[in-house]
């Protein structure tokens, strides 16, 4: 048997409401029809009343959310796309994101958002937001990128006390396969080395550490050894794991998928710059999409995004190669 | 508090709303009081940022405190210490805010307007309007969900705050799960300097509740009978499930949007119209009509309110002040997930 | 293009109206050939990214682009081919954009149904669902601003985007203003999986007109006569100074959401409800009962709209797809302030 | 005479109208009214029918403005204070900044955002949004600090044919005077050496601005000079005179008044660590306002973000004094 980073989702769901009668799901279309990506599938039949069709108000549904969580419940909302999000983008950031500091009482709410590119979605579905998220107090920003991660981490975002902002990649829904689900995992907070190695320091996060891993392969045949950092979560966001890379290493490349103003690649470059500055034997390097909307078409799309191409550019560049 | 006008003859009646009626008078007179209090606070420099009173829509405030029970769940708005008060809160919640006490329920992060006790089922409003409303659905669905015998949840919003498209899905939401909410909109003809014909162009607000399915009730906001029986019914029809109910209520803003604002904008048509009469002196008469009070009567009821708040403040003013290093300046309730990275 | 029935007596009238119907299935049919043709591209994987279609809407979409002057505004969403050919949108536009040509008026920067020509009144949407209304307000007040002699301006949406906050803000802003906006409600009793009853609670959705001090119309979708005469009736009005001009019409999505949804969730109940009619085949009875055309025209009708359709595509499939190296990256106007800091 | 911060905004939205018929303003209570802070006093009746109330809509607002821009218009749209545009952000990140680069068409649109914290104000009445903005493609995003800058900044931002995000500080609405309205300015986009030095860089804009003279006047009196930059603008963002700075103090610390996660000061550390990595001496440094919301009592407010204070320590600290 294989499982898929979309049914990892949906089992994470499903062990959730099976273990904890205060977790329900709200989204639009989650109900019989399982979601638009299949996400929620079989849930409402499994779990009656607790898996509920959201009408289209976005700000109504986080609103909904903070009044459950409120009452001691554990909501997940399902965007139908993270570039929807900027619709209930208040109710997160103003609303939910502020309760606990404001008044004590915790707000446990699960915000589920299809992120990120896929060839021919275009400007409006295929948004990588974290990093403004992450922006704000009050937020817990998790970026799974592997099929583990993403069912471990979102049983963590259910059990976590505060508002979850749980990106996960639409292009990794199909592409990334796994022979089981995990049965421990690493905890929230925590980056992993998804691949040791002593000439670089390659951070990555989301579907970019599947870019990062393909180029350190590459690169390997070439007798370079590059270290692959999954940040897993952006915030918080590990600084000792990588401080420890560089350490290591002594060079940095920082990838995001999210446009190059700010952003993930900017708050780890300026942390190690900060307190990791001599550790660096190489000025730290990013690479981001270019700071336009998304494109449409394919063509496009590939030239906007970091790519295997353009990161191993940027990797010979960073190692005199 | 419970209030249910069961009918056991008219006599039963009588007595009961004369029972209410006087309650529901000297909370609004209170509320009124500390009103006027906060302001001279205000004038005097002894109140950080804004101050946003309710003078002039007790009585509208105060029914729907009275009509809820207090397991039930509340958002008010900026309008509504009386509701507040007529809910259960206490006197020093309030005041603890306004002077920035760290006693108070937001320990001084936030303050004047912004305050609650989400446990207690009052829900502390942020500033941006109509986005409580949905809030008070989540509450009211959990408890459905959990099996807590129907609770109702009331708030209440200003004219302007309907042109929000917060107000919209969430009125709309609460319609589809058939929630038993109560939404109040105090129509007092302004939106900080905003006329109602800049803010919509319906004939009266009460045409939006047939737009999403809920029973809709328009009232004078300025007679507190005429509101202590409107909020009665619509919170006894909400918890007999009945779904959402709208209460339009006319009425104006006797004082600034703020203590900063001379509100000059006000109309002196509209000053002169019912819906400007003060509610506290429109309720002072018709005690005085019922022989339900005697002038004396609703003097010593003010002195009464006046000593209660002169001495909540003076033990309020000897409260510490938040102190900055005291504070663990972490957002998140699962400390071990802060960065501590906060410089 | 105008089509002002003016009263010219009976006959007159009845010879324009036939006019106007044929014009009308014409272009429907266009669209129906052309949407059928782009579902076939898609599943033979020429089409990048989603397909959504307008079938069973092309009558009440083609009634409000007939409407409409090439001087007016208007703002489609995701099933008014239809509309858009009635308003003079070249066929190619629709081709382009989907088959991804960069001589397409989005330059495949965008896709499928995000396209237009703002600066000839066509404005192209953006995916999140109520956003263009407020758009086609601003477009409309400019033009009162400047003074040009009152243009209209026409959108359609469907019921799911009804609960929207940006709905809400937007028709309320018109009428507030009152605006010659025609907002049309195309209620295909679902919003992707949704029904109505899980999206509003009002009886039905012409009874949010009165909430926001507009006009409202409801008509039956599938019938193109009644949609040629209310979209004619409701731009007149908003033309004339009637102010916002809300349209409902019931009709069926006779297709998935998109061509990836089987669309299994629509109940039977309503495929053979007046509302599951299929328009095109209506106007095809209708025509011929009229004897406005015969079987073998109809036949002969739409073997041209295939002929057509079949050489634009052929043409557009012949067009280059967008260069990377020849895009400039950029997405400001001002690019003297671009920080051309793109990796 | 003497002209506040406030004056100069209302000034030159006077100036902008009576310059331009395609100019107007729409926002709450601007019209006959003034404006919450008065920045529109008097403008609606020397302006009829230019000057415009809206309803309490700002997802519509910003719909509006950028219809009108498509039709040739300039739209001044003001918010009453930043901490509601998060109720416009879809109109603002979706449609206003996507429409040039998708259609062509500009989008000359000037969103005045009342912006950070004054004492008292609490979470919702106070936050510094730049980074939020800067983070999207397709917007401006100007900090004046000076009542010149507000000036001549503002006209620009309403002459620009793209949407620009103008922060405007009420920390300085009254606290700020100059004598007259400049004459002459510098072009949008690049930064101002406020005061030279040659010890240490301090990047700051906005209020902070006025923090970093501060703190620089206290060190100069022991005899170390640093020179404060001023961004004016974040995005673009001036790297090159920032760069020329560093390489002539070879230190550099950040400041901002918004949140520590990402942001202005991890954007502009970021860069000149990626490109001007020799050029530092030391660690760059970084301060900003606290990860929390912003707190209502001024003696959390005043720990909360940045003072004189915490930078001169922050400074003396990377000066090894
Ligand atoms: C979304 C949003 N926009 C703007 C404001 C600023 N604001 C605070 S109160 C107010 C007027 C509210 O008018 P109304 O809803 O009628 O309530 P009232 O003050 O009359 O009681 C405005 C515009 C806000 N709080 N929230
Ligand atoms: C704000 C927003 N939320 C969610 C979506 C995703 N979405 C796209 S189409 C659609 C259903 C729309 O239903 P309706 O408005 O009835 O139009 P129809 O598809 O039936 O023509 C949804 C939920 C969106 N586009 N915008
Ligand atoms: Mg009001
Ligand atoms: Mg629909």
């Amino acid at each position: 048997m294989s499982i898929t980073y979309l049914d990892a989702i949906r089992e994470a769901q499903a062990r959730a409401l099976a273990q904890d009668p205060k977790v329900f799901i709200y989204g639009q279309d989650v109900g019989a029809f399982g979601g638009a990506f299949k996400a929620t599938r079989n849930l409402a039949q499994h779990f009656p009343g607790r898996v509920i069709d959201a009408p289209i108000s976005e700000d109504a549904m986080l609103g909904l959310a903070v009044g459950a969580a409120i009452e001691g419940l554990r909501p997940i909302i399902e965007m139908q796309f993270a570039d929807f999000s900027t619709v209930a983008f208040n109710q997160i950031v103003n609303q939910a994101a502020t309760l606990h500091w404001r008044t004590r009482v915790p707000c446990p709410i699960t915000i589920r958002l299809p992120s990120g590119g896929t060839s021919g979605s275009g400007p409006f579905h295929s948004q990588s937001l974290e990093s403004v998220y992450a922006h704000y107090p009050g937020l817990v920003v998790m970026t799974p990128a592997t099929v583990e991660d993403a069912y471990s981490m979102l049983l963590e975002a259910v059990a976590i006390d505060d508002p979850v902002i749980y990106c996960e990649h639409k292009y990794l829904y199909y592409h990334l396969k796994a022979e089981q689900l995990p049965t421990e995992a690493m905890p929230v907070g925590k980056a992993r080395i998804t691949r040791p190695g002593r000439d670089m320091t390659l951070v990555a996060y989301s579907a970019m550490v599947h870019e990062a891993l393909a180029v350190a392969e590459e690169l390997a045949t070439e007798g370079t050894e590059i270290e692959v950092v999954d940040l897993r979560s952006v915030k918080p966001l590990d600084t000792d794991t990588v401080m420890a890379s560089v350490a290591r290493t002594g060079r940095l490349l920082c990838l995001g998928e999210s446009w190059p103003w700010g952003g993930v690649t900017a708050e780890v470059i300026a942390r190690v710059a900060t307190e990791g500055f001599d550790l660096l034997d190489a000025p730290p390097q990013r690479l981001n999409a270019k700071d336009t909307p998304v494109p449409y078409h394919p063509n496009l799309w590939a030239a906007h995004r970091p790519t295997a191409r353009s990161i191993a550019a940027a990797a010979r560049n960073l190692l005199r190669l | 508090m419970v209030h249910t006008l069961v009918d056991r003859g008219a006599v039963g009646e009588v007595a009961m709303m004369r029972e209410l009626y006087l309650k529901g008078y000297r909370l609004m007179l209170l509320a009124r009081v500390l009103d006027d209090k906060f302001a001279s606070l205000y004038r005097m420099g002894k109140i950080h940022g804004g101050v946003f009173l309710g003078r002039g829509q007790e009585a509208l405030s105060v029914a729907i405190g009275l009509a809820l029970r207090n397991t039930d769940i509340f958002a008010p708005l900026i309008r509504d210490r009386a509701g507040r008060l007529a809910f259960g809160e206490p006197l020093l919640d309030s005041v603890r805010t306004y002077l920035g006490s760290v006693l108070g329920p937001m320990r001084a992060r936030d303050g004047n307007v912004h305050y609650g006790r989400p446990r207690e089922g009052l829900l502390p409003m942020i500033s941006h309007l109509g986005a409580m409303i949905s809030v008070v659905n989540g509450a009211l669905l959990a408890r459905r969900m959990k099996g807590v015998p129907e609770s109702v949840g009331a708030t209440c919003i200003g004219d302007g705050a309907t042109s929000t498209g917060a107000f919209h899905e969430a009125l709309n939401q609460a319609a589809i799960e058939r929630l038993p909410l109560v939404l109040v909109i105090a129509n007092n003809h302004y939106a900080y300097s905003t006329p109602n014909e800049r803010q919509f162009a319906c004939a009266s607000l009460l045409d939006k509740a047939a737009g999403y399915g809920v029973r809709g009730e328009a009232i004078d906001g300025t007679d507190l009978r005429s509101c202590l029986e409107a909020a009665e019914q619509a919170v006894r029809r909400a918890r007999d499930g009945g779904g959402p109910q709208l209460i339009v209520a006319e009425l104006l803003r006797l004082c600034g949007h703020g203590e900063h604002d001379d509100a000059s904008y006000v109309e002196a048509r509209l000053k002169a119209a019912p819906c400007g009469r003060d509610c506290l002196k429109v309720a002072e008469d018709y005690l005085q009509d019922q022989k339900w009070a005697s002038s004396s009567e609703l003097a010593a009821w003010r002195m009464l309110a006046a000593t209660q708040i002169e001495e909540t403040v003076a033990k309020v003013q000897r409260e510490p002040g938040p102190d900055p290093y005291r504070e663990d300046w972490c957002a998140l309730a699962s400390k071990h997930l802060s960065e501590g990275h906060n410089t």
